[in-house]
């Protein structure tokens, strides 16, 4: 199995480069079978790698010297073992429903553009698996710059418009600056370590002055802020709406933003030794939590809505990391990636259904259209909100009481979050499916449930919402069932959480479990009947306009930068470069009209210059004695 | 005969042509002083040369010493000779076409 | 003062009032006949110093080809003292004083080489200038220069064609 | 000693100028008489016949009759110019007889005389040399004129001389790489030493060429292009009167005594008698035989001048150079091949 580690990266990209390159000639059904085959390949392989990895452990490959000079060996390997493998299966997995439901979703596109589309899907999948994969540093940042372009790529698919042009650059632009700080992390390990393999630079971390690591896990997390949508560089993500949906499913559920956060959980040894890096992580996550989920309640697009709740359950994930559960982060990613590809995918159903209709104040009672999609959509709701057994109740929960025995404020915080992450989803549940509808009349007598193609994943994904969790029951509710921990323990060496006593787990849990039902009890009966149609004001304007974070970077930042480059462009480059150039210019236009003069290209004083200079230079040879006594007076 | 005076001669022949060549606008003239000045040289590479054998001889009775010297000239003349045809050429030509042999016709370049 | 002497300095003075009067000469058929002059005197000098061959070569390719091309050309254009084109007085006088300048630095250098100093050039004897010792240099020594020589005569030739070729 | 000049050699040396000057000239004054006289038979009437026994007086009353003749210099010619031309012409013609071996060493008073003015070692080129300055006494003269068909006569002349002047010295070339020497004198004893036979016989081509260019070089018919009567009047020496003129047709004759003694020496022995073995003569006889010998073969090329003169018509001027450039030229450098390809095989 180990020998087939290569097929899995291979294939999407064998599949981007057939779907790319033959994109005139393949009908659509070549290309959704060859986009939707090789992922579904790289899973099952991916799957046998998984049993694999349990079985014996870490499967590292190396395949060639990428970068060999003095001092410095960066071999391109892939290191498969539970943190990667994990991720490989959410990766594929997810991204297989996520295709299959494309070949319907995008079934209008022409055929070069739906090949496109696929072409980009694979080697989004391939990027992200480059990036889960690799054995260093390096080939990680590979793939993180491979998710940034095709992020850049898929956002901007529907290039004809204007806006989602601006959508696509500001998601590009804002993972550069993070790539930055990543870079020169990545340069400041090289510097002190001399190697960006996983296995040495950890085996070696102990090397590190505390402000080496400090500093080196600080610039890795500002990329993670960039990639994995964190304050501050949180604002592309919501724009990334304007990707096709199942596009947007896959960046937010499965790969992409989960990026920053399997980039943290590969480094937790280096990040459990800087506390400071850690609280700041804390602090930014749960931060990042409520700001996203404040936005989300008056959210009136269904993407949008959704958008801010995977910002906000980053936030948690990062909570879970700066607290050092790492175990919980990577547990909430999973199951984060089964019940928000399945919220995106249904809301992608029911924007399908409405007639690209993203607005929810124009839906409602969409119940007894779509039952199906209704029920996953409810199933992936109760998962969000925390609602136990459903799965993200396990995973919210241990990122919780890791952050309890941290500070309790941050658990205070965090349940706070989990409420409005209630309100807001039941909120946008309430007004979508309950209720009666408010769409135009043409828009009802089109209402329908999807095609299988589009229910299937649906369906799979709800019960993965459902049982996913399942794999990660606490220790105080049946002891020793917790098989994830158990399968990343050879990964995430520096879990360290408090014990606590049992009694006070299980009153946390409750707790937040009761305050998220008071919190969908009070959705559903806020929106049902009367759903909020019109224009918020007060906090609740400031809340919808996003609390003014994109207009305050763009008076912070851009327009500084704006003024400043235009002061450039028109005083310094017009003024000041230009003037010298064209200054010089015209300085030697007017010596040379000046010294054109001595050439009146009569033959005669041109000789009678030359022999003059002659006579001169012979002076000068005569006498260069007196001459370098002379100068050496003045000089 | 001591060298400095054929060095003296040669210098004012050679000094001679530079004059002519500064000092008139006929173009022949010009070109005929120039082959002064080329005749200035080669008288002194003469001379030089039978300086340098004589020097050798002093030594050894049977030398060669001082035979590039008149090689140069023999060359220095076919260079001049194939100047010459290249250059006169060149000025029929031009009085072909400015009815004038003033070189100061040739200034066209100038604008 | 012994008759090679007496020879150098009749030569000499031959020469330098030649020259002269090729820049004097308002005339141009004038002027390339004393240029014929100051080759005869050179040619003289050159059989001083024992280097017959340089002197009759001398005599047969300047004043028996090149001047008598000259002649040709001013003959062809009826150049004559009427069509000379006249500098003026003060561009003469500065090419003069330049010429003079020149000529007074670049004596008071030779004057003052320690080089030079009782360096003799040998008159009347010497075999390197007899055309055997010449030839026997030219045609081992500098047999390549010598044919290339040849080539750039043969190019001139063509040149001279081409150009002088009425089109 | 005044100079430490060995004034015995001088004053030898000048008699020997002066003889060798007055005979060239008388040779050249007879040499009219006798161009008249064989036109004359090859005409078939008696030629001149009233001054002296068979009109041999008549060269002195043609003398006497340019020298009487009005000295006119047209005025606006370019005076010292006029002059120098036939002057000019009259030198080069005698210049070339220095190098010339009249014959073997005479004995007199005690002294070995050679009767060569001087044997220099480039003798060949100092033929050339002169040869060379020829045409300038016919271009000064032609331009000093300043008369259209003059200078077109003269630059015609000029430029036959040139041209005929490079093929002359490429067979003289060829003639060079078998003899091995550039003096005449050791050219001549060559050809008398025995076993060997005269040049003529190792360069038979060279030596046609070199007659060829002779003719031309002398302006003789059928190359006298310089002096078409038809086409340019008289020639470049139309506006020459008097003895100025006597000296252009003097010089003429001049020219081609010389070119017979050059022919005669190069290529036919010189002094040499054929089949007679002068050292067993006393040297003054052996001289004194040397001496008509040689003038003996000077006459019969004289003779074969004018018989050529009177015999064959002008050229036309493209012809004339269409000859010398794309006949004559190749034919010597051939000749030249050919003569270095027998040396290379034979070592000679």
């Amino acid at each position: 199995m180990s020998q087939l580690v290569y097929l899995v990266p291979l294939l999407p990209l064998a599949g981007f480069l057939i779907n790319g390159l033959l994109r005139k000639s393949l009908s659509k059904q070549a290309v959704s079978i060859i986009g939707c085959g090789v992922i579904l390949i790289a899973f099952l392989i991916s799957l046998g790698l998984f049993f694999q990895v349990k079985a014996n452990g870490p499967i590292i490959q190396t395949y060639f010297n990428f970068i060999d000079i003095k001092g410095l060996n960066i071999p391109f390997s892939f290191q498969v073992d539970a943190l990667s493998v994990l991720f490989m299966l959410i990766i594929t997995g997810v991204g297989f429903l996520i295709h299959v439901y494309s070949t319907s979703y995008m079934h209008e596109e022409s055929t070069p553009h739906f090949a496109r589309y696929f072409s980009f899907l694979n080697l989004f999948v391939f990027s992200m698996l480059l990036l889960v994969m690799g054995g260093n540093y390096l080939i990680l940042f590979l793939g993180w710059e491979g998710v940034g372009l095709c992020s850049y790529l898929l956002i901007g698919y529907w290039f004809k418009n204007t806006d989602y042009n601006y959508a696509a650059k500001k998601a590009f632009i804002m993972n550069r600056i993070g790539d930055v700080g990543f870079l020169l992390g990545i340069f400041w390990l090289v510097a002190k370590l001399g190697t960006l393999t996983y296995g040495n630079v950890f085996a070696a971390a102990g090397n590190l002055s505390a402000v080496d690591v400090t500093g080196i896990t600080i610039l890795l997390f500002i990329g993670a802020t960039g990639k994995s949508a964190q304050i501050p560089l949180y604002t592309w993500l919501p724009d990334a709406m304007a990707g096709p949906t199942p596009v947007s499913a896959l960046i937010h559920a499965a790969t992409m933003v989960t990026a920053g956060v399997y980039m943290i959980a590969r480094s937790n040894i280096l990040y459990s030794m800087s506390a400071v890096t850690e609280n700041v992580i804390a602090i930014i996550g749960i931060a990042t939590v409520l700001l996203a989920a404040t936005i989300a309640i008056k959210q009136n697009d269904i993407k949008k809505v959704l958008a801010y709740s995977t910002v906000s359950q980053l936030g948690y994930m990062f909570l879970g990391l700066g607290v050092g559960a790492y175990n919980g982060a990577v547990f909430h990613v999973m199951t984060h990636a089964f019940f928000k590809a399945l919220l995106f995918l249904g809301a992608g159903s029911v924007i399908h259904a409405m007639g690209n209709e993203q607005d929810i104040r124009k839906m409602g009672g969409l119940r007894k259209y779509m039952p199906v999609t209704h029920i996953t959509f409810l199933l992936g709701c109760l998962a969000i909100s925390g609602i136990p057994p459903f799965s993200g109740f396990f995973s919210k929960d241990e990122i919780l009481a890791a952050a309890y025995a941290k500070n309790p404020v941050l658990w205070v915080l965090g349940v706070a979050g989990a409420a409005l992450t209630a309100f807001y989803m039941f909120r946008l549940y309430a007004t979508t499916f309950l209720g009666s509808f408010r769409g135009t009349h043409d828009q009802e007598h089109h209402l329908h449930e999807s095609p299988a193609a589009i229910t299937l994943p649906l369906i799979a994904l709800a019960i993965l919402s459902v049982i996913g969790g399942w794999i990660g029951i606490p220790a105080v509710m049946i002891p020793d069932a917790n098989a994830f921990h158990h399968f990343l323990q050879p990964v995430i060496t520096t879990e360290a959480i408090a014990e606590m006593p049992h009694a006070t787990e299980w009153l946390l849990m409750v707790v937040s479990v009761a305050v998220a039902v008071i919190a969908i009890l009070i959705a559903l009966g806020k929106f049902t009947k009367r759903p909020e149609l019109n224009e918020p004001q007060g906090l609740g304007g400031f809340l919808a306009h996003k609390w003014y974070i994109d207009e305050l970077y763009d008076a912070v930042i851009v327009n500084p930068l704006n003024a400043l480059a235009g002061f450039f462009k028109n005083i310094i480059e017009k003024s000041g470069i230009d003037g010298i150039v064209n200054g010089v210019g015209r300085f030697i236009l007017y010596s040379s009209r000046q010294v054109r003069l001595v050439q009146s290209g009569q033959v005669g004083s041109y000789i009678l210059f030359m022999v003059l200079a002659i006579i001169v230079l012979v002076l000068i040879w005569i006498n260069d004695g007196y001459i370098y006594t002379y100068l050496s007076k003045i000089f | 005969m001591p060298i400095q005076y054929y060095i003296y001669l040669s210098l004012a022949l050679f000094c001679i042509g530079i004059a002519g060549v500064l000092t008139r606008r006929n173009a022949i003239i010009i070109f005929m002083s120039v082959e002064l000045m080329l005749n200035a040289v080669n008288l002194l590479l003469v001379a030089f040369s039978k300086m340098h054998h004589a020097v050798a001889t002093a030594v050894d009775k049977v030398n060669n010493v001082g035979t590039d010297g008149q090689i140069f000239v023999f060359f220095v003349m076919v260079v001049a000779a194939a100047e010459v045809s290249v250059g006169l050429a060149i000025i029929v030509m031009m009085y072909r076409n400015a009815h004038s042999v003033d070189v100061n016709f040739l200034n066209r370049l100038k604008n | 003062m012994n008759v090679i002497q007496v020879l150098f300095w009749i030569l000499s003075a031959m020469a330098l009032v030649s020259a002269l009067m090729v820049l004097l000469s308002k005339n141009p058929v004038h002027s390339v006949l004393w240029l014929v002059a100051v080759f005869f005197a050179i040619s003289g000098h050159y059989i001083l110093l024992n280097a017959q061959f340089i002197a009759i070569v001398n005599l047969i390719v300047y004043a028996g080809a090149i001047m008598v091309l000259f002649l040709f050309v001013i003959m062809l254009m009826n150049l004559n003292k009427d069509t000379e084109p006249q500098k003026n007085i003060w561009m003469k006088l500065a090419g003069a004083i330049s010429a003079g300048c020149l000529l007074m630095i670049l004596v008071s250098l030779i004057k003052q080489a320690p080089e030079l100093q009782a360096k003799t050039a040998m008159m009347n004897e010497g075999g390197i200038g007899l055309i055997a010792n010449l030839g026997k240099a030219l045609f081992n020594t500098y047999v390549v220069p010598f044919e290339i020589s040849s080539i750039l005569f043969l190019s001139a030739m063509v040149g001279a064609v081409v150009i002088g070729k009425k089109d | 000693m005044l100079l430490s000049i060995d004034w015995i050699l001088f004053l030898e040396k000048l008699i020997l100028i002066a003889i060798v000057i007055f005979a060239s000239l008388g040779i050249a004054l007879y040499t009219t008489f006798a161009e008249r006289k064989v036109a004359a038979a090859l005409q078939d009437r008696p030629g001149p016949n009233r001054a002296g026994p068979f009109g041999l007086f008549q060269p002195f009353a043609d003398g006497l009759k340019l020298i009487m003749k009005e000295e006119i210099i047209p005025n606006t010619s370019n005076k010292i110019l006029f002059i120098l031309g036939p002057f000019l012409a009259m030198t080069a013609a005698l210049m070339t007889s220095a190098v010339i071996p009249w014959s073997s060493d005479v004995h007199l008073f005690g002294r070995v005389i050679p009767l060569q003015i001087a044997d220099v070692n480039i003798g060949i080129l100092y033929i050339f040399a002169v040869v060379s300055l020829g045409v300038y006494g016919i271009m000064i003269g032609g331009w000093a004129s300043n008369n259209k068909f003059s200078l077109m006569a003269a630059l015609r002349g000029a430029s036959q001389a040139i041209s005929y002047e490079l093929a002359m010295g490429l067979s003289l070339i060829a003639l060079l790489m078998t003899t091995g020497t550039l003096q005449l004198g050791e050219i001549v004893k060559q050809q008398m030493a025995p076993g060997h036979w005269w040049n003529i016989v190792y360069q038979p081509l060279g030596f046609l060429i070199f007659l060829i260019c002779a003719f031309a070089e002398c302006n003789r018919t059928p190359f006298d292009l310089a002096e078409a009567e038809n086409e340019l009047n008289f020639g470049y020496h139309q506006e020459y009167s008097s003895m100025k003129l006597g000296f252009y047709l003097f010089s003429e004759y001049v020219n081609m005594f010389i070119s017979s003694v050059v022919m005669a020496t190069l290529y036919f022995g010189g002094y040499d008698v054929p089949f007679l073995n002068e050292s067993l003569l006393s040297p003054n006889v052996a001289a004194i035989v040397g001496i008509i010998a040689l003038l003996i073969k000077v006459v019969i090329f004289i003779f074969f001048f004018m018989w050529v003169r009177w015999t064959i018509p002008r050229f036309r001027y493209d012809q004339l150079m269409n000859l010398g450039w794309k006949s004559l030229v190749p034919l010597a450098l051939f000749n030249m091949i050919i003569t270095g390809l027998f040396i290379l095989w034979f070592g000679k």
